[in-house]
C-alpha cells in the first residue's frame, strides 16, 4: 500500500484537477520547504561526523561526476530524438542530472516504513549532486565559446536557497552531534513526516498545474519523463554498487539519480539559459517524473538495487 | 506647492528577475524603485505565485523620461525576448521633483 | 473554570477592542486553519473505517436533512421578525443550518479535559453538515422559479478550501488507519490544541472587528445571534438521541447544530447570493453566535443533553 | 522606440471575485492581467485582509480602449451594485503594442 | 457610461505610519483606500521588508483635486522630513464619480 | 562550545553576508516571533501564580526604576562623546533601556544547558522592563516643555504587538497553571528550541542587512554597542543581588540590562520621535549588540554574576 504521505500528494492532485479553491499561501510552502531542507540537512550531519574524511571525498568525487554525466546522457536523446531547441534540451538535461528533495524525503519514509537501512550520510550525497548539473546544463547551452558570467553561475549553482539551507543543515549537524540537537528535535525531526505531508499537499497542486503545459508537448516528454529516470536509477545503483555501499544506500542513490530537480535548477536555468522555456522542463520533471518516482519508481528501483546485489553477490 | 512631471515606470515581469532587475535600474540613473508582489496571467501563461517559480512581481519607478526611456529600451533588448515581461509609462505629478 | 484555550479567544478578543497592533499575517490564519481541518478530519477518518457503512449511511442522511431543514426554521423569523431583506434573512439562515469548525474544534477540547465520550465519527457529521445549508439558503433567496447556476453551486459547495481538506483528512484518515498516521501524529494530533489556541487568538481578533459592524443592526440580530443556537442545539440532542448516539454523541451533535458557519457559507453565498451583505450575517455568526457558543454554548447544551437522557431514561 | 498608448484598467475589490472576474475579463478580450494582495475601506467599511472574507485584490489589465471600456461595463451591470469595488483608467504608453 | 475625471494619489511609505496616515487621509476627506504591501529603495537606503521594522506599503487614494492636494500638503509637511515617503499624483477616469 | 541554536544565527548570518537567494517571507518571521513571545509569557505566567505578590510588586518597581535609568546612563555619552543630534541619542538610548527577548530566549537556552537555575517569574520582569525605556527616550527627546501625546505613547508602550503577546502568554499561564498548559505543551514548550533556531536564522539575515548602514556610522557606535551592554550588565547583577535573586536570577537580570530592543522600542521611536534615524538604532542594537550578547556576553555576564556572589560571599 501507499504511503500515508503520498495519499497528501493524491488529495493536492485532486484537488488541483478540480479546480478547488484550496490554495496555500507561497509563506507556507516557503516554510514547509525551509524545514524540509534543514531537517534532512541536520540529520546528514550528525552522521558526516561519524565518517572518515577520505572515504567522504571520494564518494563525493564519484557523485559529482555522475551529476555531471547524465545530463550529457539525456541532452543528445532530448534535442536529436525530441528534436528540442539546443536551450530547451540543455535545461531539461540539467534538471535530471541534479535532484529532488521531495523525492529523497519521500524515499526516507518509504525506507524506514520498510525498515530498509542506508548509509545515513545519504543527505552529504544529495547537497553534492545538486551543483554539478547545473553547471553542465549551462556548458550545454553555451558551449564553451561564449563567454559565461562565472559569478553569476556561482551565485545560482552554491548560493540559493535550497543549497544554503541543505549545506547550512549539514554543517550544524556536523558541528552540534547528536547530543548538540537533541532541544531542536521536536521541530526538525518528530515534525517530520506531517511537514512532509504538508509538502505533499502543496506539490500534488503544482503539480496538476503542470499537466496544462506538459499537453502542448506532448508524448516525447512524458516517455522521456519515464524512461530518463528509469535509466539514471540504473547509473546510480551500479555507481552506489562499486562505491561499495550497502544494497539499501545503493538503492538510494538509484532514487537520487532518477530523481529530477524543481528548485535549484530552474532558478539556475531562468537566469543563466534565460532562451529555455521553464514550463517545458517544469512541465517534465514536476508533471511526470516526480509523480512517476514517488508513486512508483522509489519500490521498484529498491527492487532493482536488490536484485543486482543478488546477481552479483550469487 | 511646487509639483512637476515625472514619468512612472511600471514593469511587471518574473520574480526569478527581481535581483538582477534592481540592479540594472539603479546602474540606468533610477534614484528609487518600488516593488509589490504580483500574480498574473499573459502570453507565456499564467503565473499563480503558488511557489517562487510562479511568482510575478511589479516594479514601479519614478524617474525622468530619459531615465525611463534608457530603462525600457534595457529591458526591451535584454529580457523582453526571454522573459514574461510587460512595461508602461505614463506621466504622474511630484512633489520635490528633485528627489527623483 | 474556562479551557485555556478559550483564553487564547479572549486575548485576541481584548487586543482587537483595545486596537493593540496585534495582527497575524493572513498566511498564518490560513496555515492554522488548514492544520485544523486536516486534523480533524484525519481523525475522524481514522474512525470511519470501524463502522458499519449502513449505519453511516443513515446517519449522514439524517443530519443532511436537519442541515437542509434549521435554515427553513431560522428564515421566517429573520425575514418576518427581523424585516431583513429576503437575500440577508436567507443568507443568515444558511449561516445557521451549517456549522463551525472552530466551535467543534473548542467542543472536542473541552468534552477531552472532562473525559466525555462521544462517537468519534463526528467529524465525517460535521464534513456532511457543511453541504445542504448552503443549498437551502440559495433556494430560499431564489427559489425555484429562477435559473440557478448549477455548476456554480455545486462548486461552492463541494469545491471550498474547508471542505476539500475536511473530505481530504477523512479519506486519508480511513484509508491510512491509525498505524498509518503514526508517523504525522506529532504535527497534526499532539499540536493539535496549541494549533487551537492560536486559532482562537486570530478568532478572537476577527470577532473584535465583526463588533463594529454588528452595532448597526441592533438589537435583533443579538437576540437571534442567540436564540438561534439555544433553539438548534434542541434540534441537535433530540436527533442524536433519535439516531442513538451516546449521550456525549449527542451532545456534540446539538453543539454542531447550535454552531453557525463562517467559513464554507460566506464564500458560497458570496457567489450564489450577492445582493446578501456579508458583514450582517458574519457580525452575527462571528460577533455573537461563535462567542456565545464557546464560552457559554458548548457546557450548556452539554447539560441539556444530560439531562434529556436522564428523562428520556427515567 | 515604437511606443504606443493603450488604457490601464485597475479594479479593486473583494477577493472572492478574482475567480469569476479573472474569466470575464479573458471572455471580454484583454490577453493578460496582474493581481496584487490589498486591503482597504470604502463604502462598505474596512476591509482588513486579515483572513480570507476581508481581503481585496487589485487587478491591473492593460488593454485597447474598446476592451477597457467593454469590461467596464460589464463590471458596472454585473458586481458593482452588490460587491465593494471601484474601478479606475488612465492612458498608459506601452512598448510592443501588439502584445495588448 | 458617465465617466468623469479625478485624482489618483499614490504614496509609497513606511508600514510603520499605516495607522496614522489612514486616520489623516480619512480625516482630510477622502472616502476610501487602498493598501498593498511593499518593499524597495530610496534615499533612505534599501526598505527589504524582511520584518516589520522594514516594510513598506504603497497607499492608493481616488479622490477630488482639493482633496488629493490637501493630502499631499499634509504628508509633506508632517511626513516628509523624517519619514521614507515618495507621492505621486494622476488623473484617473471613474466611472459613479459620486462614490469617490 | 556554542549551542548549537546560535549556528542557526551564524548560518544566517553567513547567508546574509554572502548575499545568497535565502529570504525567509515576512509571515514567517511574524509567526515565528509571535510564538516565542507566547512561549515565554506562559513560561512565566505558570510561575507567577506561585509568587508572593508583594516581592513581585518590589521586584516590578525596582525594574522598572532600572529600565528608566539605564537610558539616562547612555544618553549623555551618545550625546556629548557621540556627538549624536540629541533624538538619536535619545531613541539609542530607549533601545538599551529596555531589552531583546530574542536575547533573553538563547539565554534561557543557554541557562538549561549549563544547567544553571534562575527564578522562573524572570519573563514578568522581562515585560516589566519593556516599558519605562520607552518613556524615558520620549523625555529625553523632548524634554518636559513641549506637548507629549500621551495618548499616542501609552498606544505606543502598551498596546505594541510584542508586549500584548508578552503579557498575554503571562495572564494565560498565571490564570491556567501548569496543569491547564499541559494540552498546548508540545506547540509552546517542547518545540521551543527549534522555533529559537529558526528566529535565529531570521535575525542572522536581519544582522547582516544592519552591517552596512553601520559603516557610515563608524567606530564610536561599535565601540558603545559592546561598552554599553557591559556597564548595564553590571547594573543588573547588582540589582539582582539587592532585590536576593539567586546568582542566577541575577546574572539574567544583567542579561536582560545588557540587551538592547530591537522589536518594541524602534516601532515606539518611530512614532513618537520620527526625527530619530532609525538605521543608526538598529544598527548598533542589531549589529554590534545583539551578535555580541548572544555569542559573547551571556557567559560573560553569568562569570560576572558568580565571580560578584563569590566575592559578596566571601
Ligand atoms: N495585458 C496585460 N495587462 C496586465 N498585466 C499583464 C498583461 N499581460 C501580461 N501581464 C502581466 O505580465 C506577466 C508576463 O506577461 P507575458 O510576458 O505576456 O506572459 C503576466 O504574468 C501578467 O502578470
Ligand atoms: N476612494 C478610494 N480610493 C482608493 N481605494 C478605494 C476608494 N474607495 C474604495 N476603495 C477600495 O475599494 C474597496 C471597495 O470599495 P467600496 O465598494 O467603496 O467599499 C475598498 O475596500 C478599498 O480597497
Ligand atoms: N524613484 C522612486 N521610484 C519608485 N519608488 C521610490 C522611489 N524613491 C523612493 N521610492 C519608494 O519610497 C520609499 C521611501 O523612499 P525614500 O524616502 O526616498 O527612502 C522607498 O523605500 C521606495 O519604496
Ligand atoms: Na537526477
Ligand atoms: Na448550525
Ligand atoms: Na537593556
Amino acid at each position: 500500500m501507499l504511503d500515508p504521505v503520498l495519499l497528501f500528494f493524491l488529495l493536492g492532485l485532486a484537488a488541483g484537477l478540480l479546480r478547488s479553491e484550496l490554495r496555500l499561501p507561497a509563506a507556507v510552502y516557503d516554510l514547509v520547504s525551509m524545514l524540509l531542507l534543514l531537517s534532512i540537512g541536520l540529520k546528514g550531519g550528525i552522521e558526516l561526523a561519524k565518517q572518515p574524511f577520505m572515504d567522504l571525498a571520494w564518494q563525493a568525487m564519484a557523485v559529482l561526476a555522475m551529476g555531471a554525466l547524465l545530463p550529457f546522457l539525456a541532452f543528445p536523446v532530448l534535442r536529436f530524438v525530441g528534436r528540442l531547441p539546443r536551450a530547451d534540451a540543455a535545461s531539461v538535461a540539467a534538471h535530471y542530472g541534479s535532484v529532488s528533495v521531495g523525492t529523497y524525503a519521500v524515499a526516507v519514509a518509504y525506507f524506514a516504513g520498510k525498515q530498509i537501512e542506508f548509509e545515513s550520510h545519504m543527505p552529504f550525497l544529495l547537497a553534492v549532486l545538486e551543483i554539478p548539473a547545473i553547471i553542465a546544463g549551462i556548458l550545454l547551452a553555451r558551449g564553451l565559446s561564449r563567454k559565461i558570467h562565472l559569478r553569476t553561475m556561482a551565485h545560482e549553482v552554491f548560493l540559493g536557497k535550497g543549497i544554503v539551507l541543505l549545506i547550512g543543515g549539514l554543517l550544524i549537524g556536523w558541528a552540534a552531534g547528536p547530543e548538540g540537537l537533541v532541544s531542536v528535535k521536536p521541530l526538525f525531526f518528530d515534525l517530520f513526516k506531517g511537514i512532509l505531508a504538508l509538502f505533499l499537499l502543496e506539490m500534488g497542486l503544482i503539480t496538476a498545474a503542470q499537466f496544462g503545459s506538459l499537453r502542448q508537448h506532448g508524448l516525447f516528454l512524458v516517455l522521456f519523463g519515464i524512461g530518463m529516470p528509469l535509466a539514471s536509477s540504473v547509473v546510480g545503483i551500479v555507481l552506489g554498487m562499486a562505491l561499495g555501499l550497502s544494497p539499501g544506500g545503493a538503492a538510494m542513490l538509484g532514487i537520487l539519480a532518477a530523481s529530477a530537480s524543481y528548485i535549484a535548477v530552474p532558478a539556475a536555468m531562468r537566469i543563466s539559459v534565460p532562451e529555455a522555456n521553464p514550463t517545458l522542463s517544469l512541465g517534465v520533471s514536476l508533471g511526470v517524473t516526480f509523480p512517476f518516482n514517488v508513486l512508483v519508481g522509489i519500490p521498484l528501483y529498491h527492487a532493482l538495487a536488490t536484485k543486482a546485489f543478488t546477481l552479483a553477490g550469487g | 506647492m511646487n509639483s512637476s512631471t515625472r514619468k512612472l515606470l511600471t514593469i511587471i515581469t518574473e520574480s526569478a528577475l527581481e535581483r538582477v532587475l534592481v540592479g540594472d535600474i539603479e546602474k540606468l540613473g533610477a534614484h528609487g524603485y518600488t516593488i509589490t508582489d504580483a500574480r498574473g496571467k499573459g502570453h507565456r501563461g499564467p503565473r499563480t505565485a503558488v511557489w517562487d517559480e510562479s511568482s510575478n512581481i511589479r516594479i514601479d519607478v519614478v524617474c525622468d523620461d530619459v531615465t525611463a526611456m534608457a530603462i525600457a529600451e534595457h529591458l526591451q533588448v535584454h529580457y523582453y525576448p526571454n522573459y514574461g515581461m510587460i512595461l508602461f509609462m505614463s506621466d504622474v505629478a511630484v512633489l520635490r521633483p528633485e528627489k527623483f
